[in-house]
């Protein structure tokens, strides 16, 4: 797809991003193939997969039917003949019914084959809330996948690194889980390389210096934080970290900056206990002990089930929440 | 026997009331028992006029941002609404998942539950259950919305009335899409083995979202599907308020008597989008809806009624006007709702409100020093 | 079923434990039934259900056929109807299927109805590695089900615990996921009262006092923990911390036995990432802060596949590697 | 047409060679493309005579202890060898469930993985690909644990080879409880919706572990189970080797042509406890297995074989010595194979060891002081 004007000029949305890369690797790799519920003639929900199945074919963009499991234990099957799939899941709540064929076969096919067969797989998902959709459409399950080994997670905050990482999930020898923050689909833009490029997955990316503290944070809740930033005082020198991939983690780039800062705030959509701001909580005290000025705090979902559209925004975490914390913990 | 047929069956497919109002006589003889009365259809037309009006409403309010989303039931009103008819009100059990809104209001749903649920509030489910309220309670599960989960718990409610001996028969609704899914099949094989008082309605209203029926499976029908659970299988005009109304009566009573498990399916179609999410220009052409709009189930028993010399246009305009008082009251309320309290999201996910949950609810935070602010001899920030 | 001479001399295990308690309650209450596969006629693969098919009669005690959605969805809509179903999942890698319909459906019903419709529903399951099991039999996934909301999450060590936990998780009016540790099905006996009795959801237990180092662990660990003691030098004076139940963890007893002890190790057989080991740590660091010695450390499964049998003994935690991370913690 | 049949179907049951060894020649006449040659008739009961010791030596190998648990095979060879002989060594591919060794074997896999694997061995699974190991590769997936989810796996592969216009067909092997998974559903759904080559072969053997046929499912048939998705159906005796081969390849043949799927129901019957670690006698009555044990598929052929003057009781000696061989060679090589090395857990789970996981095999610790012994001047215990 060429170009709008409007994309040129004031840069693409997440969505123009991902769908510009799906589209460039497509016509790299005659392996790559999407498929999914009304990904193809409808161009996906959220327009993701737009003009794909016209560009390349409805063998390569592909409607499948209402099976989630089907979708993912098709794609593996798809991924050992050769090919290089990437499912779609249409919403992050609709990822129970394939939760088995991702998690105990999707992500264990090199290790129990011992490197004989391997599963190049992206999976696509629209990822979290904020967007007043209905139940089961806002959700933030990132933490399962993580603590399941065997699959590498992203979650990209913005569309170049959307672009950038999505081109590295897609050539990864292994399953992906590419998280897309739904919330930032079309609610910012921006410049983004016309050239194919891919970024490490692997590698969390430093948003700002600072000094005082370190927020890290992923997906839609960078907009968050970078809104609780103006919240706080003038003189508070603030590190924000975007980790971008989720697993592996990028656990150097977190211990450098808290070592430096000695305070940190966590915050994610997701429910707080058990969930990846734990772990990133567990490795700092693990790591910076002896550097720490305060103890790390956790801004996160609530312990609850997500509500629905009238009460979302009570639920997500919001730049009052985040900047509570991050006053409070600079003050301990 | 080296080569012999082993199994056989056939499916056979009912309509009783066909496009132009016409009633088969000879498949629904007066006086048989799985007739609709024509008291009944009169009663019945003049709910789908409400029901559509409603339906119509919503979609507008969605439009004017007082909605977040609404799928219509526009074109299906007879599939869910025969059926409703052949249910028992009180005793027999509905689990829908969201284009059965008739059958839900015939069988006592106040509507504003459904507009409550897609402006986007948890109280639209809090359907008052009869086992809990009596009289007052109504006997159905909200809406589904993750595709085909609800008919497993149709399954287990069949079988606990079975194990419990209540007359009870317990009826889901489910798309053409929805046959996709592991839990269809899951659901209907617990129910023929275990053979309880569960009746399966398919609406196929040949799409799911963008997806046609025949993208969705390469089978000729729906309705063969349910052979390969040894249940009962049946194709219906699901447009047919009378043929909804007969197979379901008949699948009804089979279950009442242990005599096994019944798919149906509607074939029908839906005169809207698939939500209001939905632009169904870009996958349906304008011609193939237009040959569903003559199939439109009101207009059919519109057109029977008068037939019958029960309705004329004068009775069309007071059931409009009824149909509009009716949804207004219901509007009004809805719109005037109080505002759902934030603490709701944590007081109902158990019994007992655990100890964190409670922290986070009474302070609304979930970093540690905000939950315990007296750690660090902080004050809240608030 | 009644005791056996010894029985009654040596105590009970695990299994006669949990099997004892399903028959009281089955006797007590008659909404009660058992389900899955292989539970009837063959009393379940580990003879958990031995014996109840035949006393309580084929309706209770029910056969279902290979198909844990199936077993999950349908047990949720008996306990719609009135039902109190205990359903059995054959090994938690079998989980996968059910996982939708647990997750999204026993854990959200009642709150997503506003109290009106809710699940009382016991799910038990073998859970945990050591008995040479095959490939999917050995897994510990409690995490993902403490992370998701609305299930209560129980994994009793002993045979005592096991029944008064069982009894309360079956009288308990929301869903409860009872992890069995298959290890300990049979390795340990111990005296349990043989009338019925109940131990409350959410009180962890102090198997052993201590001043120096908390460790806290639960499941069959707690036997790697008592082994790793006595490799500790004499003077060490360990608390030792069972949790028993895991969601809604007993923040009180962890925070206080660590107040006191200033330092901290979390013994688990799960991954490392995103686990309740990692909650658990991000916890003390929040409320113990000042008062903490040294890092909490986290012993745990590594962060890959459960090995098959021949390596499951290397990836499980074992006495010297809990020992070596209680003395560099005390040395720290 | 108000009431028609809008659908109808029949099974066929197929059985070739019956329990008396005698083959039906009105079926199967002499120079059908679809009957078994007599030479390879003998040649593949010299392999089922192999199979079977080297099923029994591996029973024992457990008893011993030297295996931690073993599925027997016994009783289901003829399927899995009927199947495997009609499928195209190293063309075809194969996605096994664990009851069908004997069609492993014949397509090269070396007995010796399915041993490791039974001994607790991943290394059991690293069956060398043909697609990278070429002439040495086989065409085949390791045992599937979970059951029922294989059967995706062979339909992404047959998908991809279609997309690939590869000439390849893929069978996949299960049992008769797989059927009861969603996953068995939803493979169907997709193959038959992408109408790609895929064959699916149920080995019912009446019982899932102590659950027989008829708890598992109301259906009459587990081949009508196909009729659900248009899929071609048949039962067949899955105990007479030329039934076996002539279905399947026929199977094949319509796959390749784009014909379509094929479920096939294969009757047999396992002649041995569900695993090592299951005692049937608990559910299954003696008769029962008696009445299975006199339509043994070895027992048949070889009154077959015999009755054609192809074999006799010198050639079953030869034969069994060279069983025997066979067998002591390749449990010797597994008995003496080296231990794995722990590191293996950690070098497979990525193409690229992550950071994390470097140290995590490096220190053999997940706690940070082992991990980062110098972050507070420690040295490792170790
Ligand atoms: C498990 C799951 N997957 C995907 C979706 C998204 N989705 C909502 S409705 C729908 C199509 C449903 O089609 P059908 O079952 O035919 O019902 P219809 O809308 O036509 O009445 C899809 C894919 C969902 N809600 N749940
Ligand atoms: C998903 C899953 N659930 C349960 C089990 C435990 N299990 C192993 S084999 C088996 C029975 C399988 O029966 P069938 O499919 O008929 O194959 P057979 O063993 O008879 O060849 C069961 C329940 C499993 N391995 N996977
Ligand atoms: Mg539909
Ligand atoms: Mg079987």
């Amino acid at each position: 797809m060429p170009r709008t004007p409007q994309m040129i000029e004031k840069g693409l949305t997440l969505v123009d991003a991902i769908n510009e890369g799906l589209a460039q690797e497509m016509e790299r790799d005659p392996r790559v193939i999407c498929l999914g519920e009304d990904v193809g003639l409808n161009g996906g929900v959220f327009r993701v997969t737009e003009g794909l199945q016209k560009r390349f074919g409805a063998d390569r963009v592909v409607d499948t039917p209402l099976s989630e499991s089907g979708i993912m234990g098709a794609a593996i099957g798809l991924a050992m003949g050769g090919m290089r799939p990437i499912p779609e899941i249409q919403f992050e709540g609709f990822m129970g019914p394939a939760h088995d064929q991702l998690v105990n076969h999707a992500a264990r096919f090199r290790n129990r084959t011992r490197g004989e067969i391997t599963i190049p797989l992206t999976v696509r998902v629209p990822w979290g809330g904020g967007i007043h959709a209905p139940e089961f459409h806002s959700d933030s399950p990132e933490a399962i996948y993580i603590h399941n080994p065997g699959m590498k997670v992203v979650c990209p905050a913005t569309p170049a690194d959307a672009k950038g990482l999505l081109l590295s999930a897609i050539r990864d020898p292994d399953p992906v889980l590419f998280f897309e923050p739904k919330r930032v689909y079309r609610s910012y833009r921006e410049q983004v390389p016309e050239e194919e490029y891919t970024i490490p997955l692997g590698q969390a990316k430093v948003v700002q210096e600072g000094t005082d503290l370190t927020i890290i944070t992923w997906g839609a809740q960078l907009f968050q934080c970078l809104e609780a930033l103006d919240q706080l005082p003038e003189d508070a020198s603030i590190e924000l970290i975007d980790l971008r991939t989720l697993n592996p983690l990028d656990h150097d780039t977190i211990a450098q900056s808290v070592e430096k800062t000695g305070r940190c705030v966590v915050v994610q959509e997701a429910p707080k206990t058990c969930s990846l701001g734990s772990e990133i909580s567990a490795i700092i005290q693990e790591r910076c002990f002896l550097h720490l000025k305060a103890p790390v705090q956790r801004v996160a979902g609530f312990d609850t089930i997500m509500p629905y559209a009238k009460l979302e925004l009570d639920y997500l975490p919001d730049a009052r929440r985040i900047a509570e914390a991050t006053v409070q913990t600079l003050g301990y | 026997m080296p080569k012999r047929i082993v199994y056989s069956a056939q499916i056979e497919y009912i309509q009783c009331l066909d496009e132009h109002g016409k009633l088969d006589e000879k498949l629904l003889p007066p006086g048989d028992p799985s007739r609709l009365s024509d008291e009944q259809a009169a009663f019945l037309y003049g709910k789908m006029l409400e029901y559509r009006h409603l339906d119509e409403v919503a979609f507008k309010l969605q439009r004017s941002g007082r909605m977040y989303t609404y799928p219509q039931n526009k074109g299906q009103e007879a599939a869910a609404l025969g059926a409703g008819a052949a249910l028992r009100v009180g005793t027999d059990y509905l689990v829908p998942c969201y284009r059965e809104n008739a059958a839900l209001f015939l069988h006592g749903l106040d509507p504003k539950y459904i507009l409550l649920h897609w402006a986007g509030d948890e109280r639209g489910n809090a359907i008052p259950q009869r086992d809990k309220h009596g009289e007052n309670g109504v006997n159905c599960t909200p809406i589904a919305i993750p595709i085909g989960t609800q008919m497993l718990h149709a399954t287990g409610m069949a079988w606990a009335a079975k194990l419990r001996k209540e007359d009870k028969v317990v009826a889901t609704f489910f798309g053409d899409g929805a046959t996709s899914e592991g839990d269809f099949h899951e659901a209907m094989n617990f129910a023929t083995v275990f053979n309880v008082p569960c009746i399966f309605i398919c609406q196929n209203n040949h799409w799911a979202i963008s997806v046609p029926r025949d993208q969705q499976m390469a089978s000729e029908t729906v309705a063969q599907k349910g052979i390969a659970y040894g249940a009962h299988c049946v194709q219906v005009d699901g447009n047919d308020l009378f043929g909804m109304y007969k197979v379901v009566l008949e699948a009804r009573e089979r279950a009442r008597n242990g005599g096994g498990v019944t798919l149906i399916e509607a074939i029908t179609y839906r005169l809207a989008d698939h939500t209001t999410a939905d632009d169904a220009r870009r996958y349906r052409s304008e011609a193939e809806v237009e040959s569903w709009r003559g199939k439109d189930p009101v207009i059919r028993l519109r057109k029977y009624l008068e037939s019958q010399g029960l309705w004329d246009d004068a009775k069309q305009r007071e059931a409009l006007e009824r149909a509009e008082a009716w949804t207004k009251k219901i509007v009004d309320e809805v719109l005037n709702y109080p505002a759902p309290h934030r603490n709701e999201m944590f007081d109902h996910l158990f019994a007992e409100i655990p100890e964190e949950q409670r922290r986070q609810r009474d302070t609304w935070a979930t970093h540690s020093l905000g939950q315990h602010p007296q750690q660090a001899g902080l004050s809240p920030v608030r």
